[in-house]
């Protein structure tokens, strides 16, 4: 990667660093449980996270080993073929990393996050846990239907806590969440530009951290880091311009290993980055509850809706707006949906112009061994195309 | 001129030492647990032939496995781009390579000019790679060099259901358990990695010429597997294994002497790493030789030179050209520092800098 | 209680021969009444006939007797092709029968052959109560330790001592055996290079743990007892106790243990022969 | 490929199932249910073949579709899993139909019959059809096979949305989509739905549910006397021909056959000695050989909670829609494999673990099916406390690279050998 004159030591930056670190188990997460305040966890992009905040809980996201490390117990409860991505959150939970979790939510998205739910439950009974029934529509019936998943996991919440969710506390929830969004909407755009003042690696950082501690905090520390990179000077540049798409991928050393090879990662289609923060919850002209699920069924789709265009069209949007020069494309083994996308999209994307990597990896690789030949080949080729 | 190109392997380490268009050196050895002495070894190795040091060689390339670790080489390449690139020096013809080495097996797509186009590479398992051939060559007792050969002599070659590594070979041991003659056996296996490789390449779909390159492009039972299930007859280099080390060479050769291509007179001087490129590329149809570079460059890199055949024009001075990462800090920091410098102080705007 | 103590008593001067004809390996055992009296080891060579021939003449002649009498029992992946004797039981019954006889109190036990890793469950009538073994494109095997050692140019025990020594451990791919070479390689090609005891460290925990998880299937129960040759390998039995958090039972000559199980079942069939 | 020889490829089948029935006429000992069961494919494979010269709308369906609908509809269904797999057990195409499915891109990772269904469209070896027809249950599979075979076909296609829970709003919801469906079939046939044939077939679905579980209950005998050969037959009639006459047919002749062998005293096996109980199932080519070797060890097959046990419950005749959204509810796949895993799942498994007086269970790990392996843990540990012990093969039901024979065998031979030894 070059650049000129990156100051390393954004305070805020490094505070993200810090709740990575130590996650799961953070200062902020044991303080709350120490003022005995619940913490709930939650499995994929498709569980509303206003609705449990509003309850007055914090919502962590489960997500497993930032390496690739040997998944014992993984292996032996979810068996082999199950993604590295859920054994090693199961592995995580067994091991007693997640033992402060007062309830667990998910929606049935994929084989792979449902199974990981009914084991954990079967496992590691948690005192409050939750499916959602996600529809893979975009239909109004679809849309009438995961209405009446989210009022049912409202109504759950409610019973379990015996407390009464209210439009108010649902509304506050929303526009805290909706202002994450926007923030990181803004330090989104600060890549489009030519000479980005934050790296892809960096920004891994940011988003994972905007899933493990309140969102409140997080929005602050947000404002204030873009301040700084408003002032830092910071200036990336690389040989190419890429995007990164595939399976759930939260692992910054990946992202790392692909700029230190000189290819500038400038956006994403990843569960745990875009397709978190991308679409605010409209409450204009819809009920809170009503305009969460429609914000959660309509967001930048999964591999696992149909139909598949949607969201080929969104990526191709990306790369358009990003002048992305390639993408690369890490899918987890054993992550059908996205498996299944790899021919339509590689020739959707080549229809565009662009060229796709398709990577094989586990979850948590940093990127290392051959992998990272096949990256520096793929931008080798973008070089001698631009040529 | 010379220069050299380094490949080390998973398993073997290369390098090849072309002197403007010969190759004057080249050599073959073992990948051992150190890199850097292999690194050593290796250049060591091949300087013999040529009776040359060091310090003979303008510019150095590495690639493969331990590319980076090559304490002597300018800059790195990876290996799919230097195998495309150097098959090109022997067959411009070539559009499809199947490098099968060590650990790895790719499917290469390259254009006229031996450019990467398109490439797939083996997934996370090692069936059909040379180390797999390996494992199979000690347990049929046959030294790996002898395999092909035996591999052709197979009377009726059995069909092997597996090709993951870790499981044909237990199948290879039950079918020698059952007295299965060992060049049937091979056949078996040769066909069932043929099939995964015709897969790799259909993927980034073949076109003529075909090669194959790398260490199993040695093995001629595999190599007449291949050609069956491809359909067609591979042009061979006379020493497929060198071929990557040959393209780094010839990359070496590149880099250096910067890119004359005749339609434009452009040429390029500078390097790329992973950083990025760092090229001042001249324009010899503009360049007048006036030489108002020379005087304005701050380090002096620039001189008149007068090729005999061509008129004068401005190239970047030879001492230069391996130091430009130390010498040009690059027209943006150097035109904020200096009033004057190549590019502005150049009339018929015939110097650019990439960055 | 276990039938083939019950044996001993009501059968007198009786010598079984267990035979075990692995891939790499035939092994033989001459059992007596007051235990082992004889054992055998050595290749099958090209001929597995003939090779398990001569290991089980060293079994005998060690015993002091000619084989040809005796009852006996094979197992092991080259039972079926050899005429020594009709009779044949698993490698996994005779294991459990072999380690039940050297520890009564055995309920776990973990083979680890060269070739591949079986774990076996042992009720508390000592009878085999389920086993599991490696899956697809597993490296917990010893001859991947082996393999790896080779490539760092360390013998065995030194790679497993660094191992102990280290701070980091390096990530090993958890696919295929063959393809963690590489990732190897490319730790030892990386700038700057993964500290060789990381990478050693990396390589015994992406076997042990491997090896863990298959215990996990059947479920860890105490005591363990470790058999096949790679038992032999002591850093790898101390990995294996520091990972699974207790001590393991080490026979003094762990790849004869399906040998020994396989003489035992000759015995107890022999014995229910005279009672009939 | 020109239409003549692609079409050539179904009527392989036809030929193949042909000569099977007639090689059963010739065999005094063989199951009439079975010589039956061979004409109801030949006759199924026969109408694909002819569905286009007929003029009738060809649909390629996912597996657990609700196939009751285009029956009704006189539409042509073509199950593309099952007919993918005989394609590859008869035509002994594997290896080309998954290579295919890999030069597309598709990770080996993939449920192999899904691959395959990618490379059997890609060879265009199958009739063309007019529809794609896919749906989420069974798995994600299932659900991303759809837009892919649309695309290598190019035909139009519908994606009927199985909803994963049982809530109330659910049902509403699949009701729904099945509307949809309807019309979308309505006007890609032009034909209109005949509701009152929907309600007959109804009515036999009803029945053959009823004769399912009654053959269940008959395999508690013991001996017990149905082979792991009917198992398959069983499930394949009503992947293939729900609420059809025919189906109804051959189910009852089959309950029959089994009440005769009880009433003989005869079992499947002539000496039952192992009473297993099946996971999943097992790989499709290794079957006859499986045969082979449970009479010889005298092992028999009595239950398969995963796809023979049906949930209670009856369907209503003058409620067609609602009937055929319910039936997705009664599968035996939805419970154990498809939806939540639910304590009356895992129940069941030990239930019929006791009723049936198994001595060990079978799991057969089919890589390609990842939400299924995910509970051979959890059934482990349920048998065990109950001291039942299960093997589990790891194994590809259409691709035999994964394991060989040999290795199953070898499984098999010391499972029973462990058993013997209880």
């Amino acid at each position: 990667m070059t650049y000129s004159n990156v100051t390393d030591k954004l305070i805020n930056l490094e505070r993200f660093r810090i709740v990575n670190r130590s996650f799961p188990k953070t200062e902020e997460i044991l303080d709350l449980k120490r003022q005995d305040r619940k913490v709930f966890g939650w499995l994929c992009t498709y569980v509303p996270e206003e609705i449990i905040h509003a309850a007055g809980i914090l919502p962590v996201r489960i997500t497993g080993y930032t390496q690739e490390t040997e998944l014992d117990d993984g292996s032996a409860y979810l068996y082999i073929n199950n993604c590295s991505f859920s054994r090693s959150c199961l592995q995580m939970g067994l091991k007693g990393e997640y033992d402060y979790l007062d309830g667990l939510v998910a929606g049935s998205t994929c084989d792979g996050s449902r199974r990981l739910f009914d084991l954990w439950q079967h496992y590691l009974e948690v005192p409050f846990h939750h499916m959602l029934t996600v529809p893979r529509k975009y239909t109004e019936r679809a849309h009438k239907l995961y209405y009446e998943q989210v009022v049912m996991l409202k109504e759950h919440l409610e019973q379990h806590l015996d407390t009464e969710i209210t439009d108010e506390a649902l509304l506050k929830s929303i526009s805290v969440y909706n202002e994450s969004r926007e923030l990181l909407k803004k330090l989104y755009q600060l890549r489009m530009v030519d000479k980005p003042p934050i790296s892809g690696a960096e920004t891994m950082e940011v988003l994972n951290a905007s899933q493990r501690m309140p969102k409140e905090q997080f929005n602050q520390y947000l404002r204030e880091l873009l301040d700084e990179l408003a002032v830092s000077g910071n200036e990336y540049r690389g040989r190419s311009r890429l995007m990164v798409t595939g399976s759930v991928m939260n692992n910054p050393e990946f992202i790392r290993s692909i700029e230190e090879l000189g290819g500038l990662v400038v956006t994403d289609e990843l569960c745990t980055s875009t397709r978190y923060w991308s679409d605010p919850v409209d409450v204009d002209n819809h009920s809170p509850l009503e305009a969460i699920s429609r914000r959660y069924l309509n967001n930048f789709p999964c591999a696992r809706m149909v139909p598949s265009e949607r969201r080929f069209d969104r990526i191709l949007q990306m790369a358009h707006d990003y002048k992305v020069d390639g993408v690369i494309s890490q899918i987890i083994r054993y992550c059908v949906p996205y498996a299944h996308d790899i021919p339509l999209l590689t020739d959707r994307l080549e229809k565009a112009g662009i060229p796709i990597l398709a990577l094989d990896v586990e979850y948590g690789t940093s990127g290392s061994g051959q992998i990272s030949t096949r990256v520096q080949a793929f931008l080798e080729m973008l070089e001698t195309r631009k040529k | 001129m010379i220069f050299t190109g380094i490949d080390i392997g998973s398993r073997a380490a290369k390098a090849i030492i072309i002197d403007d268009d010969a190759i004057i050196g080249s050599t073959i050895g073992d990948t051992g647990p150190e890199s850097v002495k292999t690194a050593h070894m290796t250049i060591e190795a091949a300087m013999k032939g040529p009776g040359i040091s060091l310090d003979d060689i303008s510019y150095i390339v590495a690639t493969g496995y331990g590319r980076v670790l090559v304490p002597f080489a300018g800059e790195n390449i990876s290996e799919i781009s230097c195998h495309a690139r150097g098959i090109n020096w022997y067959y411009p013809s070539v559009r499809t390579i199947l490098d099968m080495g060590g650990q790895d097996c790719k499917a290469i797509r390259s254009d006229a000019e031996g450019h990467v186009t398109n490439f797939v590479m083996n997934d996370k398992c090692a069936g059909g790679t040379g180390r797999f051939l390996e494992m199979i060559a000690d347990v049929l007792e046959t030294p790996l060099s002898e395999i092909g050969e035996l591999a052709l002599q197979t009377a009726n070659e059995i069909p092997f259901n597996t090709i993951c590594a870790v499981f044909a070979k237990s199948e290879a041991l039950a079918h020698l358990r059952h007295g299965i003659a060992r060049s049937d056996i091979l056949a078996g296996l040769n066909d069932a990695i043929a099939v995964r490789c015709l897969t790799l390449l259909k993927k980034v779909s073949i076109e003529k010429d075909f090669t194959i390159t790398g260490g199993i492009a040695k093995n001629k039972g595999m190599v007449a597997k291949i050609s069956e299930k491809v359909g067609l007859e591979p042009v061979l280099a006379e020493d497929p294994q060198l071929i990557g080390a040959l393209g780094a060479a010839i990359y070496a050769r590149e880099r250096y002497l910067g890119k004359e291509s005749e339609d434009t007179g452009k040429v390029q001087y500078g390097y790329n790493d992973a950083t990025g490129d760092y090229y001042i590329t001249i324009d010899s149809e503009r360049c007048d030789s006036c030489g108002e570079c020379v005087s304005a460059c701050p380090e002096a890199i620039f001189e008149i030179v007068t090729e005999d055949g061509h008129r004068p024009k401005a190239v970047v001075a030879e001492s230069a050209r391996k130091r430009l990462s130390i010498l040009c800090p690059g027209y943006d920091s150097c035109s904020s520092s200096f009033k004057v410098n190549c590019r502005s102080a150049c009339s018929k705007d015939a110097i650019s800098l990439s960055w | 209680m276990n039938s083939s103590l019950r044996c001993w008593k009501t059968v007198r001067t009786m010598k079984t021969l267990g035979i075990d004809i692995g891939s790499l390996n035939v092994k033989a055992i001459v059992l007596g009444d007051e235990g082992v009296i004889g054992t055998g080891i050595g290749p099958p060579g090209d001929d597995i006939e003939a090779g398990a021939r001569s290991v089980l003449e060293l079994a005998t002649r060690q015993a002091g007797l000619n084989s040809d009498s005796l009852p006996s029992v094979a197992t092991g992946v080259g039972a079926k092709l050899v005429s020594i004797t009709p009779q044949q039981k698993s490698i996994t019954t005779c294991l459990a029968r072999g380690a039940r006889y050297m520890f009564p109190t055995v309920r776990l036990v973990i083979d680890m052959g060269a070739e591949s890793t079986t774990v076996i469950k042992v009720n508390e009538r000592g009878r085999l109560a389920d086993w599991a073994n490696h899956d697809k494109c597993a490296s917990g095997t010893g001859l991947f330790l082996e393999q790896m050692a080779k490539l760092m140019n360390l013998p065995l025990e030194q790679m497993a001592k660094l191992s102990l020594q280290a701070k980091g451990r390096a990530d090993i791919s958890n696919t295929c055996a063959v393809f963690a070479e590489s990732e190897v390689i490319s730790h030892v090609h990386r700038d700057p290079p993964t500290p060789m005891e990381d990478i050693a460290a990396g390589i015994y925990y992406s076997v042990v743990s491997r090896i863990i998880s298959l215990c996990k299937r059947v479920g860890i129960e105490k005591d363990i007892v470790i058999t096949g040759g790679m038992a032999l390998n002591e850093g790898l039995v101390n990995i294996m106790e520091q990972e699974l958090g207790c001590e393991v039972l080490k026979p003094e000559a762990p790849q004869t243990i399906a040998a020994l199980g396989a003489a035992i079942i000759a015995r107890e069939n022999a014995e229910k022969g005279i009672k009939t | 490929m020109t239409t003549a020889e692609h079409k050539s490829d179904v009527d392989t089948l036809v030929r193949m199932y042909r000569m099977l029935a007639r090689m059963n006429r010739s065999r005094p000992e063989a199951r009439g249910s079975q010589t039956l069961y061979f004409n109801l494919l030949a006759e199924y494979y026969t109408r694909v073949s002819n569905a286009h010269r007929d003029g009738k709308l060809l649909a390629a369906h996912t597996v657990f579709f609700p196939t009751e609908i285009l029956y009704a509809m006189d539409i042509v269904p073509m199950h593309t899993e099952m007919t993918t797999w005989l394609h590859a057990l008869f035509l002994r195409e594997q290896a080309e139909l998954l290579a295919k499915g890999a030069e597309l891109g598709l990770a080996p990772e993939i449920c192999s019959p899904h691959r395959g269904v990618a490379g059997i469209f890609a060879m265009d070896a199958i009739p063309h059809p007019d529809v794609i027809l896919w749906s989420n249950l069974i798995c994600d599979n299932t659900a991303k096979a759809g837009e892919l075979m649309m695309e290598l076909s190019n035909s139009p296609g519908f994606f009927l949305d199985n909803p994963f829970q049982d809530s109330p709003g659910e049902m509403d919801y699949l009701v729904g989509e099945l509307e949809e469906m309807v019309h979308f079939l309505e006007e890609k046939s032009g034909r209109k739905m005949d509701w009152n044939k929907l309600s007959e077939m109804i009515e036999h679905t009803d029945r053959e549910i009823e004769l399912y579980r009654e053959i269940s209950e008959l395999r508690k005998a013991v001996p017990s006397p149905m082979s792991i050969v009917g198992y398959l037959e069983l499930l394949s009639a009503d992947y293939m021909f729900p609420g059809q006459p025919e189906a109804l047919q051959y189910l009852t002749l089959l309950r029959d056959e089994l009440k005769e062998t009880i009433q003989e005293g005869k079992g499947a096996v002539s000496q039952e000695r192992f009473r297993l109980m099946t996971l999943f199932v097992p790989p499709m080519y290794m079957i006859s050989s499986l045969g082979n070797l449970f009479e010889e060890k005298g092992a028999v097959s009595v239950v398969e909670p995963m796809f023979t046990r049906w949930s209670e419950g009856k369907l209503d005749p003058d409620r067609p829609l609602e009937s055929v959204a319910k039936k997705s509810f009664l599968i035996p796949e939805r419970r154990s494999m498809y939806g939540p895993l639910s304590q009356q799942a895992l129940q069941d498994i030990t239930d019929s673990a006791e009723q049936y007086k198994i001595d060990g269970a079978i799991y057969w790990a089919f890589m390609g099916c990842r939400h299924t392996c995910a509970t051979i843990k959890v059934m482990k540990d349920l048998l065990n406390e109950i001291d039942i012990p299960m093997l589990t093969i790891d194994c590809d039901i259409v691709d035999p690279t994964i394991t060989s024979e040999e290795e199953v065998r070898d499984k098999l031979e010391q499972f029973f050998e462990m058993l013997e030894d209880r």
